[in-house]
Order: C-alpha cells, then sequence, then structure tokens
C-alpha cells in the first residue's frame, strides 16, 4: 500500500496512472490468495480476471487516451503541495489505523491488515481528490477511493454474488469510461483541464 | 340535521358560484355568478336561523379520506353569528362589484376572480363549521389563499403587488402557527376533533392558547401583529376590502373565540393578555387612523381598532370565565359579539362608499378630494350615517355594541373589591378614548372628502346610462346596509336574544337562568331615538324657514374676511390632524418634511408629512432588509469548487463518525 | 414481471440507440412509460401485496415490498408523464440530437427499477450507481459549457458519496462476519438477525450510507451538486431527478434504516437524522433567499425536502407514514414545478428573475400550474404535500420532538418567503414582448407540454383531499415495515 | 310633578344666566360694571330675529351642526339628575349614552366647521376633537370611581349615591374626583385656560372659531347650546362636590340654584386670574384631569 505515497507523491501523471494500474493488478488476485485452495470458484477466478483486466489495462489505457488528448504532463501547483500530501497521507493511514483497532477489528484471516489498508487507500483518494485542480488526477483520485473499497470487498467475496461483484467492477469501469469522455469534453470546452475553470456555477 | 344539510349545500354553491363567468367571460356571466352566489347566501342564511333558538347545536361527521379525523361540520349560535355575515355580506359586495369592477372594463382581473370569489366565501364558510382541525386548515387555508387572489386582482400595480406579498407572508405565518397550534392540540386530546376538552395540562393549554392568539391575531389584525391590513385592505378592489375587513378578519376573532370555548376554564392571564392587546389594539389603530392620507388606508386602520374593541369584550367574558362570573362573560362576549355583526354592517357600507368616491374620482388621496356632498349626495349622506355608527355614537348600532361592553366594564367595577376585575374596568376609559378619537378619524375623513370645496379638479365622467346603472347598482347593497345600521341601532332588541344565545354558548351557561337580554335594557333606543329626531329635525326646521326669509345671495364664506378664500386654503387632512398627531406622536409616528418660506417675499414653502405603519415600515421592512443582506454573506459556502464540494463529503463523514462515536 | 419490467426499458434503450429518426425516437418513451405503468398496475391489483412478507435467507435477489411498491409506482407515474412531455419538448429541441437523451431516460428506468425490486444491498448499490451513469448525459443535454461543468460535478460528487454508501454496504456486510454470522448482504437476512450484528461497524456502515445516499438524495451539505445539475438540465430531467433519483437514493437508504431500527438503534439513528434535516433546510433556507435562478431555486426545495424527509424518518413511528406519504407527494408536486419551469424557461429563454416577468400573462397554464405548485410545495391546504408534512409535524410535536418541530415549522417559513420573492418576480408584472425576447421559435404550451403537468397536479390535489384506500394500506404497511406502530 | 315643571324651567332658563353671572365677575375683576346678567338671553333673542347668511360653500350640514347640538343637549340635560331631584328617565347604562351624547354633538358641531371649507373653522375643529381623547377617559374614569363608590349602574345611583357615604377613605377620591371634573368643565365649554370665549384672535380660539361663518338664529342656537352644556357639565361637578339634600324639595331647589351662581362665579374667577394656555400646552392640563381621575380609581379600586 506504499503505492498510495507514490500516487501523492509523484507530480507525473503518467506516472500516477501507471501507479494506480499496478496497484488495481495487484489487487486482482488477492481474494485467490486470501481464501487459498479452496476459495478458488469459477466465479471468483472470473472476478479476479476481470478486475485485473479492466483495472490493470482498460482503465489505464482509457486514461493514457484522454492525457494525449489533452498533452499535459504533470499536475502544475497543485491545491496542496506534494510533500505536504505526502504527510497526509501518512496521517491518514495512522488514522485508519486508529480507526479499525477501534472499530475492533480482527475477524477474518487477514483482515487486521486489509481493513486498515481498505481506509488508508480511501483517504488517500479523498486526499487525492481534494488537493488536485487537474480533471484527470481527481479521477485518479476517485479509482483510488475505488480501489480502497475494493480491498474491503476482500473481506468478503462469498457474500458477494457473482451478479453484483461485476456489476460493480462494470460500474466501475463505465464511471471511468464517462468520466473521461467528460474530461475530454472539458478538454474541448475549455482548453485545459483545470478544474479552476469549473466554477462558473455557484450559490 | 336539515339546516346543517342546507348550510353545506350554499357552501357548496357559493364555492361553485364562479363558474358561470368562468365559462362565459361576459357581462352576463359575470351576473349570472353574482346570482348565484346569492342564491347560496340566502338559502344559507335560510338554514342558519334556527341555531340562534334553544335549539342543542348540530354536528354532521362523515368519513374523509385522509389518515386522520373525519370530514366533521357543526353548528351552533357562536358558528352562526360569524356565519351570517359571511353569507350576507359578500353577496351585497358581489352585487355592488357587478358596479365597481364591470368586467367590460376590467378585462384583464377579470378572468377567475369571481371563481376565487365563490372560493373565498366558501371557505369562510366552512372556516366556521369545520370542526375538525385538518378541514379547518383546509378552510382557512383556502380563505386566505383565494382572499389574495382576488385582493391582487389589480396586481399590475407594483403597490398591490407588493401589498399581496406582505398580505400572502403574513396568512403563510399564521397558518404555520396554526400548524404548530392543532398539533399540540392532538398532542393533549388525542385527536383533531375540535370538541371541547375536558381536562388539559395547564402548560399546554397556555401554549395553545399563545398560538392560537399569534395565529388567529395575525388574521383579526391584533397590533402588532395587523402589519398586513392596511396595505392589503387598501389596495384591493374596494368590493374586496369591502369583504375582507367586513367579514374576514372577523373570523380570527373567531378562531380565538372557539379555541378558548373549547378549552377547559381558562388561567386568569389569558383574559388579561386578551384585554391588554385588544385596548393596545383599539387604541393604536384609531391613533393611526386619524394620520392617513388614503381614505381606504383610514378605514383599514379602524378596521384595526374595531377588532381591538371585540378583542377587548373577549378579554372581559375571558376573565369572566376565570373569575366564574356569569355577568361580565354575557355582557363582554354579547357586546363583542354585537360589535362584529356591526362593525361587518358598517365597515362593509364605508369601504364601498370609499370605492363609490374613488370609482368617481379615480383618487384615494384625502388632500386632492373634497366638496363631494354636492356632487353625490347620497354617498355623503351614506357616508355620514356609516361613519356616526362606526363611532359608536347614539342612536346608531355601533354604540349599542359598545354599549354592552361599558356595562361590562362598569359591573366588573362595582363586583368585588381588591384589584383584579375592577382595574380591568379601566379598559372602560380606554374605550372612551377611542370613540373620542373615532370621532376624530371620521369628522376627518367625512369632512375633507364630502364638505368645503374641492381640492383638485377631479375629472368628470360623462354620465351615460351604462354609468347611472353602475352607480345604482353600487348604492342599492349600500342602501340596505345603512337601514340595517339604523333598524339595530334603533331596536337592538331584535338581534339581542341571538348574541346572547351565542355568548351563553361560548361560556357553557347555554341553559341557565341568566340571559344577555336579562342583563341589558334596550328598550330606552327607541324613544331616545325619537326624541333626538324630533327635537334635531324640529331645530333644523326652524332653521330652514328663517334660512328661506333670508336674502338669497350666493355669497362666499366670510372666513373672518378674507379677500378670496381658494380650496388650496382650506384645513386638509393632515393639517387637521396635525395637531392631533403631534399629541399622539407617544404612540402614532410622524415623518414631517418641511421648508418654511423664508424672507419678506418668500418664493417657496413646503410642508409635507406621511404616517408610516410603526409596525411594518419602521420594524419588519428594515430586519426583512438586513437579513436579506446577511443570508448571501453565507454563499461563500457554495463558490463552485468541485474539490471543496468533496471536502464537504469527507468532512461531514468524518462529524458523523464522531457524533456517532459520541453519542454511543 | 420483475424482470420484464426492469428489462423492457434496457431494450428500448437499446432500440432508441439503433432509431435513426430524431422525430421518431422520443415516443419510444410513452411506449416504455404505458407498458410499465400497466405491469405496476397489473402488480397492484395482486391482493396479498399490502400484507407482504419477506422470505429470508433464500437469497433471492429480486422481490418488491410495499416499500418498494410505493418508489416504483412513484418512478412510474413520474416516468409516464415526463415521457409525454419530453416528446412535446424534444419536438421543440429538434435542434439538438436526442438519441443519448432517450436512451438515458429509459436507462434510467431499467435501473430504478432495479432499485424498487432489489431484496440486495449490493446489487441496489450497482443499480443506483448505473443511474447516476445514465442520467449524467441528460444533464449534458445542452452541451453548453455550464451544462458540461454541471455534469462533471454530478458525475465527481455523486459517484465519490455512492462509493462511500459502498463502502457503508460492505461494513454492513462485514458487521454479520464479524458478529460471527455469514457475512450477507440480502437485506432480509441481515434484518431478520439485526439484533446479533456487531454494532460499531453496524453504525458506522449506517453513517457512511447516510452520507453516501445522502448525497445521490442531496442532503447538505452534501447537495453541492444538485442546483448545477437541476439548473443546467433540461426541466423534465430535474423532474426526473427531484421525484425519481431522490426517491430510489431515500429507498436504498431507508433498507439500512431498517436494518438499524431492527437492531434497536433507532435512537442513534434520529440523533444523527434529525441534524442532517433541519441542516438541510437551513442550508436550502440559506440559500434561496434572494435567488435569482428559479431552476435553481427549485433545486435547493428539493434539498428542503429531502431534509423533512430525514426529519420524518428520525421522529420515528408517528411520522412514519406521512414519511412515506411525503415521499409520493413531494415527487408529484416536483413534476409539476419542475415541468412548468422547464416550459416557462423555454417561453423566456432565460431562468434569470432579470429577465423573466409576468409568465401568468404570458404562459396563463404553465404558470398558473407552476403557482399552484408553489403553494403546494410549502405545505398549503388542499394539496398533497400538506397532509404529509402536517403529519410529520403534528407527529414530532405528539412525540416531544418539540423544538425540532418548531425549528422545522421555522425553516419552511424562510423558506416560504425565499421562495416566493422568486416565483412571483417570474409570474406577475407585465411580460417583455417576444421581440426583445428574440423570435427564435417562441415557446406556447401545446397538450404535450401541459396535460402530463395537468394530470400531477390533479393528482396533488387528490391526495390533498382523499387518501384512495388501497394507497392508504400500502402506505400504512410500508410504514409498519419501517419502524413497527401507526 | 311639581319637581319635574321646576326642573325643565330651570335647565331651559337659568343656563345663558350662568354664562352672565360670569362675564359680570370678570367684567367686576376688570375693574368694569359690565354687561347685564341676562345679557346672553338678549343676545340669543336678538341673534334669532336676524336673518341666517349661508356661504356657497355650505351645505345642509351646516344646519344640522347647531340643530343637532342643541337637540343632543336637552336631551343630556333630561338624564342627568339635578341636586337631590332625580333625572325623569334614568335607567340602567344611561351614563354611557350620557356621556356619548356630547360625542354625537361634538361629531355634528364639527362636521359644521368643515363644510365652511374655511381655514379657521377647519382649525378649531381640529383643536375641538383633539382635545377630546384626553376629556372623554377623564370623564369615564371619574364615572367609574363614583360607580365603584355607589355601586350603580344609572346616572341617578351614582351621582345620588355618594352623597350618602362621605367616609375618610372615600374623601381623598372624591376630592380628585372633583378636580378631575372641573379640569373636564373648563375645557369642554371651552372657558379659559384651555379656551377664551370673547377673544377675536382667531388663532388661540377653539369653540368660538368653529362658529365664525354660523350667523343668526344658527348662533344663537350654538351659543344657547353652550350654556346648556355649562348648565349640565356644572350640575355633574356640583354631585361630586356639594353637601347632601336638606330633605325639603323648595330648600333644595333654592340650594341648587346658588351652587350653580357659586359655580359661575368660581368660573369667573378663574377666568380673570388665569391667563389662557399656550394651545401645546392644554393637552397637558388636560392630561393632568386624566391623572386625577386615574389616580382616584387607583385609589377605590386599590
Amino acid at each position: 500500500m506504499i503505492l498510495n505515497l507514490f500516487a501523492l507523491g509523484t507530480s507525473r501523471i503518467n506516472s500516477v496512472i501507471r501507479i494506480v494500474a499496478v496497484q488495481g493488478a495487484l489487487l486482482g488476485p488477492v481474494p485467490l490468495l486470501l481464501h487459498g485452495a479452496e476459495g478458488i470458484s469459477g466465479a471468483s477466478v472470473l472476478a479476479a480476471a476481470a478486475a485485473v483486466a479492466l483495472k490493470g489495462l482498460a482503465i489505464p489505457a482509457i486514461m493514457r487516451r484522454s492525457l494525449r488528448a489533452a498533452d499535459i504532463k504533470r499536475e502544475v501547483e497543485p491545491f496542496v503541495g506534494f510533500l505536504p500530501s505526502v504527510l497526509l497521507g501518512a496521517a491518514g493511514t495512522a488514522v485508519a489505523l486508529v480507526f479499525s483497532t477501534r472499530m475492533g477489528s480482527g475477524g477474518g484471516a487477514g483482515s487486521n491488515l486489509i481493513i486498515p489498508a481498505a481506509i488508508a487507500t480511501v483517504l488517500v483518494g479523498f486526499i487525492i481528490l481534494t488537493t488536485r485542480w487537474k480533471a484527470l488526477s481527481q479521477v485518479i483520485g476517485y479509482l483510488v477511493l475505488e480501489n480502497g473499497i475494493f480491498v474491503f470487498g476482500m473481506l468478503l467475496v462469498e457474500a458477494i454474488p457473482f451478479v453484483v461483484e461485476m456489476g460493480v467492477l462494470l460500474d466501475l469501469f463505465v464511471g471511468i469510461f464517462v468520466i473521461s469522455i467528460i474530461t475530454n469534453h472539458i478538454n474541448e470546452a475549455f482548453s485545459s483541464m483545470d478544474t479552476r475553470e469549473l466554477a462558473s456555477l455557484k450559490e | 340535521m336539515s339546516n346543517m344539510v342546507m348550510v353545506l349545500a350554499a357552501i357548496a354553491v357559493s364555492a361553485a358560484s364562479g363558474l358561470p363567468s368562468l365559462l362565459s367571460r361576459s357581462r352576463a356571466g359575470q351576473v349570472a355568478s353574482a346570482l348565484v352566489l346569492g342564491a347560496g347566501a340566502l338559502v344559507g342564511v335560510a338554514g342558519l336561523i334556527p341555531v340562534f333558538g334553544p335549539s342543542s347545536p348540530i354536528s354532521l361527521v362523515a368519513e374523509w379520506g385522509l389518515p386522520w379525523g373525519g370530514f366533521s361540520v357543526g353548528l351552533d349560535a357562536l358558528g352562526g353569528i360569524f356565519l351570517l355575515p359571511v353569507f350576507i355580506i359578500p353577496t351585497l359586495a358581489a352585487i355592488y362589484g357587478l358596479g365597481y369592477r364591470d368586467v367590460r372594463d376590467h378585462p384583464e382581473g377579470g378572468r377567475g376572480f369571481d371563481v376565487f370569489y365563490g372560493l373565498f366565501v366558501a371557505g369562510m364558510a366552512l372556516v366556521v363549521v369545520a370542526r375538525d382541525a385538518t378541514l379547518f386548515l383546509l378552510a382557512w387555508e383556502a380563505m386566505a389563499l383565494s382572499s389574495w387572489f382576488v385582493a391582487s386582482a389589480e396586481s399590475d400595480k407594483a403597490e398591490v403587488r407588493r401589498a399581496g406579498w406582505v398580505y400572502l407572508v403574513a396568512t403563510h405565518i399564521g397558518t404555520l402557527l396554526l400548524f404548530a397550534m392543532f398539533s399540540l392540540w392532538k398532542a393533549s386530546t388525542g385527536s383533531f376533533a375540535l370538541v371541547s376538552a375536558v381536562a388539559m395540562a395547564p402548560g399546554t393549554a397556555g401554549m395553545i392558547f399563545v398560538l392560537a392568539l399569534a395565529g388567529f391575531g395575525l388574521k383579526a389584525g391584533l397590533v402588532p401583529l395587523h402589519m398586513w391590513l392596511p396595505g392589503a385592505h387598501a389596495n384591493a378592489p374596494s368590493n374586496v376590502s369591502a369583504v375582507m375587513s367586513g367579514v374576514m378578519i372577523k373570523l380570527g376573532v373567531y378562531g380565538i373565540l372557539r379555541m378558548t370555548s373549547l378549552m377547559p376554564r381558562p388561567e386568569l392571564w389569558w383574559g388579561w393578555t386578551l384585554l391588554a392587546l385588544g385596548c393596545l389594539t383599539g387604541f393604536a389603530g384609531i391613533a393611526w387612523a386619524t394620520g392617513q392620507a388614503d381614505i381606504k388606508r383610514v378605514l383599514a386602520y379602524s378596521s384595526v381598532e374595531n377588532i381591538g374593541i371585540v378583542a377587548m369584550g373577549g378579554g372581559l367574558a375571558l376573565l369572566g370565565r376565570s373569575l366564574g362570573r356569569p355577568t361580565l362573560i354575557l355582557l363582554g362576549m354579547g357586546g363583542a359579539l354585537f360589535h362584529v355583526w356591526n362593525h361587518g354592517l358598517f365597515k362593509s357600507l364605508l369601504f364601498m362608499d370609499a370605492g363609490l368616491v374613488i370609482h368617481e374620482t379615480g383618487t384615494r388621496r384625502l388632500e386632492s378630494l373634497g366638496g363631494l356632498l354636492k356632487r353625490m349626495p347620497v354617498a355623503a349622506a351614506l357616508f355620514a350615517v356609516g361613519a356616526i355608527a362606526i363611532s359608536a355614537l347614539p342612536p346608531l348600532n355601533g354604540f349599542a355594541g359598545e354599549w354592552l361592553i361599558y356595562l361590562g366594564f362598569f359591573r366588573g367595577v362595582s363586583a368585588g373589591t381588591g384589584p383584579g376585575l375592577p382595574a380591568a374596568a379601566a379598559g372602560a376609559a380606554v374605550l372612551a378614548s377611542i370613540g373620542a378619537l373615532a370621532v376624530a378619524a371620521f369628522v376627518r375623513v367625512f369632512g375633507t372628502v364630502f364638505l368645503g370645496s374641492p381640492r383638485s379638479p377631479s375629472p368628470s365622467k360623462k354620465g351615460n346610462a351604462s354609468r347611472r346603472s353602475a352607480e345604482w347598482l353600487m348604492t342599492a347593497p349600500m342602501l340596505l346596509l345603512v337601514l340595517a345600521c339604523i333598524v339595530v341601532g334603533l331596536a337592538p332588541g331584535l338581534v339581542l336574544p341571538a348574541i346572547g344565545a351565542a355568548a351563553a354558548e361560548w361560556g357553557g351557561l347555554r341553559n341557565e337562568g341568566l340571559t344577555l337580554v336579562g342583563l341589558a335594557d334596550f328598550s330606552w333606543t327607541l324613544p331616545l331615538a325619537l326624541a333626538l329626531l324630533v327635537l334635531a329635525s324640529g331645530i333644523y326646521g326652524l332653521f330652514v324657514l328663517s334660512a328661506r326669509r333670508g336674502r338669497k345671495t350666493a355669497r362666499p364664506t366670510w372666513d373672518c374676511g378674507y379677500a378670496e378664500p381658494t380650496p388650496r386654503m382650506q384645513y386638509g387632512a393632515s393639517s387637521f390632524s396635525e395637531f392631533l398627531g403631534r399629541s399622539l406622536s407617544f404612540v402614532a409616528v410622524r415623518i414631517r418634511k418641511s421648508e418654511p418660506p423664508e424672507g419678506a417675499f418668500p418664493a417657496t414653502g413646503s410642508f409635507s408629512s406621511k404616517a408610516p405603519d410603526p409596525v411594518l415600515d419602521l420594524a419588519i421592512r428594515p430586519l426583512a432588509s438586513l437579513a436579506r443582506r446577511l443570508m448571501p454573506g453565507m454563499r461563500f459556502l457554495q463558490k463552485g469548487q468541485t474539490q471543496l464540494y468533496l471536502a464537504y463529503i469527507l468532512v461531514a463523514t468524518v462529524i458523523l463518525l464522531a457524533l456517532g462515536a459520541a453519542t454511543s | 414481471m420483475a424482470l420484464a419490467m426492469i428489462f423492457l426499458p434496457l431494450l428500448l434503450a437499446g432500440v432508441a440507440a439503433l432509431v435513426p429518426s430524431n422525430g421518431l425516437r422520443p415516443w419510444l418513451l410513452p411506449l416504455a412509460g404505458l407498458a410499465h405503468f400497466a405491469m405496476l398496475v397489473s402488480i397492484l391489483a395482486r391482493p396479498d401485496l399490502a400484507d407482504w412478507s419477506p422470505v429470508a435467507g433464500t437469497g433471492a435477489l429480486l422481490g418488491l415490498d410495499p416499500l418498494g411498491t410505493i418508489v416504483l409506482a412513484v418512478v412510474s407515474l413520474l416516468f409516464l408523464f415526463a415521457s409525454f412531455y419530453s416528446v412535446g419538448y424534444l419536438h421543440h429541441r429538434m435542434d439538438r440530437p436526442n438519441r443519448v437523451f432517450v436512451a438515458g431516460l429509459l436507462g434510467f428506468l431499467g435501473f430504478a427499477s432495479v432499485v424498487a425490486w432489489s431484496r440486495h444491498l449490493g446489487l441496489s448499490w450497482v443499480a443506483i450507481e448505473a443511474t447516476t451513469l445514465t442520467t449524467a448525459p441528460l444533464i449534458y443535454f445542452n452541451h453548453s459549457k455550464r451544462s458540461i461543468e454541471a455534469t462533471w460535478k454530478y458525475l465527481l460528487v455523486g459517484s465519490v458519496g455512492i462509493a462511500l454508501a459502498l463502502l457503508g454496504t460492505f461494513f454492513l456486510a462485514y458487521s454479520a462476519l464479524k458478529a460471527g454470522l455469514p457475512a450477507s448482504m440480502d437485506f432480509d437476512t441481515l434484518s431478520m438477525n439485526a439484533a446479533l450484528l456487531s454494532k460499531p461497524w453496524l453504525r458506522a456502515a449506517f453513517i457512511l450510507a447516510l452520507v453516501g445516499y445522502g448525497t445521490k438524495m442531496g442532503l447538505a451539505p452534501m447537495h453541492t451538486w444538485k442546483p448545477d445539475a437541476y439548473g443546467e438540465a433540461p426541466g423534465v430531467v430535474g423532474a426526473i431527478f427531484a421525484g425519481g433519483v431522490t426517491s430510489i437514493a431515500f429507498l436504498a437508504f431507508l433498507r439500512f434504516y431498517i436494518v438499524v431500527g431492527k437492531a434497536g438503534e433507532a435512537a442513534f439513528a434520529s440523533r444523527l437524522l434529525l441534524p442532517m434535516g433541519l441542516l438541510s433546510m437551513a442550508v436550502a433556507g440559506v440559500f434561496m433567499i434572494g435567488q435569482r435562478d428559479f431552476k435553481r431555486m427549485l433545486a435547493y426545495s428539493s434539498v428542503e425536502h429531502m431534509g423533512i424527509l430525514m426529519i420524518g424518518l428520525g421522529v420515528g413511528a408517528p411520522a412514519l407514514f406521512g414519511t412515506m406519504l411525503h415521499v409520493v407527494t413531494n415527487a408529484m408536486t416536483k413534476g409539476v414545478l419542475f415541468l412548468s419551469a422547464g416550459n416557462i424557461h423555454r417561453a423566456f429563454a432565460s431562468k434569470s428573475t432579470d429577465k423573466v416577468r409576468g409568465a401568468l400573462r404570458r404562459l396563463p397554464l404553465s404558470a398558473s400550474f407552476f403557482l399552484a405548485a408553489f403553494f403546494a410545495i410549502t405545505g398549503s391546504p388542499p394539496f398533497g404535500p400538506f397532509v404529509s408534512e402536517f403529519s410529520i409535524i403534528s407527529a414530532a410535536f405528539g412525540s416531544g420532538y418539540s423544538i425540532a418541530a418548531a425549528l422545522l415549522l421555522a425553516f419552511l417559513f424562510v423558506i416560504f418567503v425565499g421562495m416566493g420573492r422568486t416565483v412571483f418576480k417570474v409570474l406577475q408584472g407585465r411580460p417583455p414582448t417576444a421581440e426583445s425576447l428574440g423570435g427564435q421559435g417562441v415557446y406556447r404550451d401545446n397538450v404535450l407540454t401541459i396535460a402530463p403537468i395537468a394530470m400531477l397536479m390533479a393528482i396533488v390535489l387528490v391526495l390533498g383531499l382523499w387518501i384512495p384506500a388501497p394507497l392508504g394500506a400500502l402506505l400504512r404497511s410500508a410504514a409498519f415495515s419501517i419502524g413497527g406502530g401507526s | 310633578m311639581i319637581d319635574i315643571i321646576i326642573r325643565y324651567l330651570l335647565f331651559l332658563l337659568f343656563p345663558p344666566v350662568m354664562l352672565g353671572i360670569v362675564n359680570r365677575v370678570k367684567a367686576i375683576f376688570a375693574g368694569r360694571k359690565g354687561q347685564p346678567i341676562l345679557q346672553t338671553w338678549r343676545d340669543i333673542a336678538k341673534l334669532a330675529r336676524k336673518e341666517i347668511v349661508l356661504s356657497s360653500t355650505t351645505t345642509w350640514v351646516f344646519l344640522a351642526g347647531p340643530a343637532v347640538g342643541l337637540a343632543t343637549m336637552l336631551i343630556a340635560g333630561s338624564l342627568i339628575p339635578f341636586g337631590p331631584f332625580r333625572s325623569p328617565l334614568g335607567f340602567t347604562g344611561d351614563l354611557i349614552l350620557f356621556a356619548y351624547l356630547f360625542g354625537l354633538a361634538r361629531f355634528f358641531t364639527t362636521s359644521a366647521a368643515l363644510d365652511t371649507g374655511s381655514a379657521f373653522e377647519g382649525m378649531g375643529a381640529s383643536r375641538e376633537v383633539t382635545f377630546a381623547f384626553l376629556t372623554e377617559p377623564a370623564l369615564f374614569l371619574a364615572l367609574l370611581s363614583l360607580a365603584k363608590l355607589s355601586g350603580s349602574l344609572d346616572l341617578n345611583g351614582v351621582l345620588l349615591g355618594p352623597a350618602g357615604g362621605f367616609s375618610p377613605t372615600t374623601v381623598a377620591p372624591l376630592v380628585l374626583v372633583a378636580l378631575a371634573l372641573s379640569i373636564v368643565v373648563l375645557a369642554e365649554c371651552s372657558r379659559i385656560p384651555v379656551d377664551d370665549p370673547n377673544t377675536h384672535l382667531e388663532l388661540t380660539m377653539i369653540h368660538e372659531v368653529m362658529v365664525l361663518d354660523h350667523s343668526g338664529p344658527l348662533l344663537g342656537a350654538i351659543t344657547y347650546a353652550a350654556s346648556l352644556k355649562f348648565f349640565i357639565l356644572s350640575t355633574l361637578l356640583l354631585h361630586v362636590v356639594t353637601p347632601p339634600s336638606t330633605g325639603i324639595a323648595a330648600l333644595d331647589w333654592l340650594l341648587f340654584a346658588a351652587e350653580l351662581v357659586a359655580l359661575s362665579v368660581g368660573v369667573g374667577v378663574i377666568e380673570s386670574i388665569m391667563a389662557r394656555f399656550r394651545m401645546r400646552r392644554v393637552p397637558w392640563f388636560l392630561t393632568g384631569a386624566l391623572l386625577c381621575s386615574g389616580s382616584a380609581f387607583v385609589l377605590l379600586v386599590r
């Protein structure tokens, strides 16, 4: 989960995307590992595969495309500097640990690791969402957030029927897809991806 | 039961009375609507008469589709008192309206006017018969909204829109307060049914009383809740003002009386509060009336005053109930209810008359009127009668009503010792002062509008036939009202039993020996009136005779030998009330702007004074504008930054989690 | 039946994507609407509806309980009228391609039905997220800079909120796991052994659901996307949002509330719900005072009414009937408001009170309905919202929440003032001449854009005077299934 | 019966004489011989013979003013008991009517004044109606106090009641009431220090300026009515300040007449030794009356 902090740290959107892709790809098979042999059913394998495919390949691809469309390389002067946001991320992780202990985790096998990780990832996602100006970085933030939730989902694979899990993934995918379409439109309309331009509607 | 049905039928008919003119937006449709309304009114009155007899209250409950309560209605003497004007006066006003707002002259306002007028009447009637909170609120709001529609019929004028808006806001607060009131009522009695509650926690009862006082007081126009009233009355078409002032605001009083009669023995402070409010309302209302420059605003403020008088009677009756003194209950409540009728008669008369003047001259400003008696003698005579009646001068009905209240006060004095009840009788002094001011206010209006000589060349409209008929249509209802004023004034004994029955019912004395008729002996009114008439007319006759002897040479007013007294030198309305205003400055604010003439041969000089409403113009408007300036201050919370919005979500989550952790 | 109600609209959405003709395509909407409504009616005819009992543990994904029925009915009715309206609207906007628009609307209908039918919290979540995605293009219909911005904010804020809801769903499931039960997202199973669930996780789940679905409903402070979206989207979309989207989000949230209530945590819930509701009303009031844009004003009014729903839930059992009724009445009234506002917007080519004047003269019908709906939504008798709001208020007074009730009344007043100033600026006075509005296709009321409004208004009026017995029974059993009582 | 006859003879004939007395006293104070006591009667008779001059602005209201003014006074006079003698037609609550008859008169006289359309008359009318809102409550509080003392509700009872019951507790209130009533008399009958009946500076007058344009019989009627008013209010005042009746009718009548004369002299003295208040100050003077009767009332109900 150190990747989160990297995501916060780096300024090059391209690399951030790569990081997120790796993260997604890693997350995919985790459920299988968690549940060892007996957990492996056709459904879960399929789900894992789909997850890897979508998060590892498809979404990054889409984002790269829109990135190329709006040729921007780096997040210039974010709302909060990089170093502070890294610190924030660390703080978030700490909070997550506190939270999960206070909630009293330690149910399933890896849960006492997974819960804080999940919460931390969610928080990091939030940090990215709220501190970055570029529309695309916000998309990434959203993705990180989703990853965090997905991590939590690890705990209850068997609770999630195949349909639902597929649905979640599909939603995620379509969501990113639509959002990137919009970002492209934004790029065309405002000739930049800077969300500071998007403040004409108020009150 | 059958009369209940008749009354309900009447309500239905009047609700539907607008349809003809909606279907055919022609003169015929307008006339038809008025006729339908009248027919409904006749049925209603016919059904109403028996309730004043010894018959016990009638009620009727039907199932209703709403989750609570039933369609439960009832008729009793108390309701009858208020229902009678509801049926009669709007009909007269509708006939008047045929002449005043001929649909051919008012095509724009014509649309839907009669529809809402009908709904207005039906709503008012339903308010009185409703015995279930939900039904009551329904009728109440129907009344409020439709009255708003008809009152802002001329909403092209910005002034009308402003007044209408104030009225709408005021009536909405009222409704919300009633929401709270009835909710508490249900909480303490267990149902929305408006039947007398056996017992009630004093705290809750007091709360309900206060809420009723506020919610209904807004409609009635108790100071300081009257702020909507002058504007709305002044800017509504005169036939509407007549109904609003003559009938609608009384239903606010009705609400207060109904709730107090339903609740168990009132606490002492209720009566004091109502009495004090009544005194304040009456005095302030008439004091403000004396300063107004707009004939209809004068009438509107005098409505406030009259509501105050009614409230004084009610307060006296409440005191009587909590102290267990039937005489005070009967006299106070009897006086209040009697005054409700009387005010309905002469105030609608006066508003119609004012409408006649406006229709003739096209202005409401007193300063530009004058000398109309020569031009419209009938209107002048009718106005004179109305003015005498509303100033509560003998021998007309206004005096008969207040006489009861005075009697109540005097009884209060002679009854018992120690402070408390006798102290309440000080209200009599306030009432006297109000009476004197009423004389001042109405002499002022009568004098400036009808007497002297015209202050401005008013457009003399061509006297074609349609206008003749219009004037006739407008005058006929007024004649009826004047007749009623005189008859009731000369023989109050005719209506006293009905009023007595209602008062007894309110105080729960329906079947006790003591009756209002027994307490108040009106046998003196007729002889007194005759004596006055004989003496005055005799002397008048002598004058006329000796005037005949005199040489007939028309010469201007001597006026201490002024060479050329011009109309503009007359004592105008504002100058008339100037001295009075100065002595009343402790209650009536007057804004004066004057630049006195300078030097030996002054070129210019000007004086202008206007009387703003202390509550609306000096308190509420400033506060409202302040709020309007402050509210946007909080808008910085939403300046369009998505990041900020997302942060809100995070913050909300954290706070809620913290809350949850704290409360767990 | 369930599958039909879900997949028919989706199918038609696909068809819409294929139909080439811009003129013909819109007629798919009434088709779907009618079919959907017909199926709904056949369901309502089912006798055993009122006393519907869940079959727990079967893990059945779909099933229609009274709650679902009410929401389904609301969505279906609203869509029916909106569909006819949008035919008229789109014929007036032939300049814009409406393929995505029509498909999006149909898609929304399908996924909304899923939410209503779903017995599985995960599935509900998926469907709601899906509605987010299908409705986003609707906001974007005008393809203006402002509409892009609105869409962007809607998507991002909405998705993030919904993501939290998903987390909440997971928490709930985990709370079962934590309690040693098989982790489950099956609503009936959860509510059956709600008492056993691990409290902290349950509470956390509830809070996350409140925030998540609250974002979708538009509770302050998560409402921020709402005025933008409602303001920029066509009126018909606003109606669908304010009546449909909010209702299904509320349903999804109700599922959580029920579980929490069954776990005996109702007090905890109301401690959170009342402040949230009041806050929403306060925020709505602040932003309505002096609001120039009458569509944004309507958005805030929607925020306000979501707040009222929350207060109703917070008050608990005695108010639940009124709350469920308010879901219906609010949806219907909002439909009238947004559709007529859309007409006015068209006619004046502006939605700012600086330009729009004298609508009553220019568009007598639309304006009259707008006015009537204004009185209705502010809780005046004899309209539906009065019945629901009044029953909530009296319940609040009755069950000792007097302060909350008093605040509620105060906010209602502030909102009336704020809303009224704008409304009357729009309606009264003298309208500008048609030329000054720029002659471009000056809009006039026609039957397709008025009849739906009239029918909705009729429903609002009837609900204010008389609640049909079956509906009453349905509401009552729904209220009972939420939290017992009344 | 005989009492009734005496009563009306006294009531109809004596009032102008009282005015005469007042003027005579003033004259004496001023060191002049002064007019005969019956001068007012002569004036009235002379005016009655003169012709009426009507301004072209005026209407029937102009005539109605004096007519109603006189009529109301005649009726008021028959409501109030003279000395110990009960009024012929007293009834429960007649004291309210009594007070309001003055209001009726005021309505018509002021309207008549406005009918001329002259600034002066308007000014007078304005002042007339202004002072009433202070004198009326003073009068009512006085009546209330008396009603409290007598426990009665008609003028006879109220005014004849306290005569019996002088007790240490009621002395102070009665004095206050008397004070209030005497101020009311001065104000209502437009005497100095409130008004000056025979100044010719219109700007300072109230009652006189209202009747500037009334001529001949009209003016006569007005003067007569004014004297009646003076008589009636004086009677009212006398009820509070005078000793109880002797019981012998003839003696009582003489006593009553003597009291009236004495009171007229008193008024004359006051007018001679006091100056008119500035118009602005008059309300304060009247407020004084209000305070007197108010405190009397408070003392009684305490």
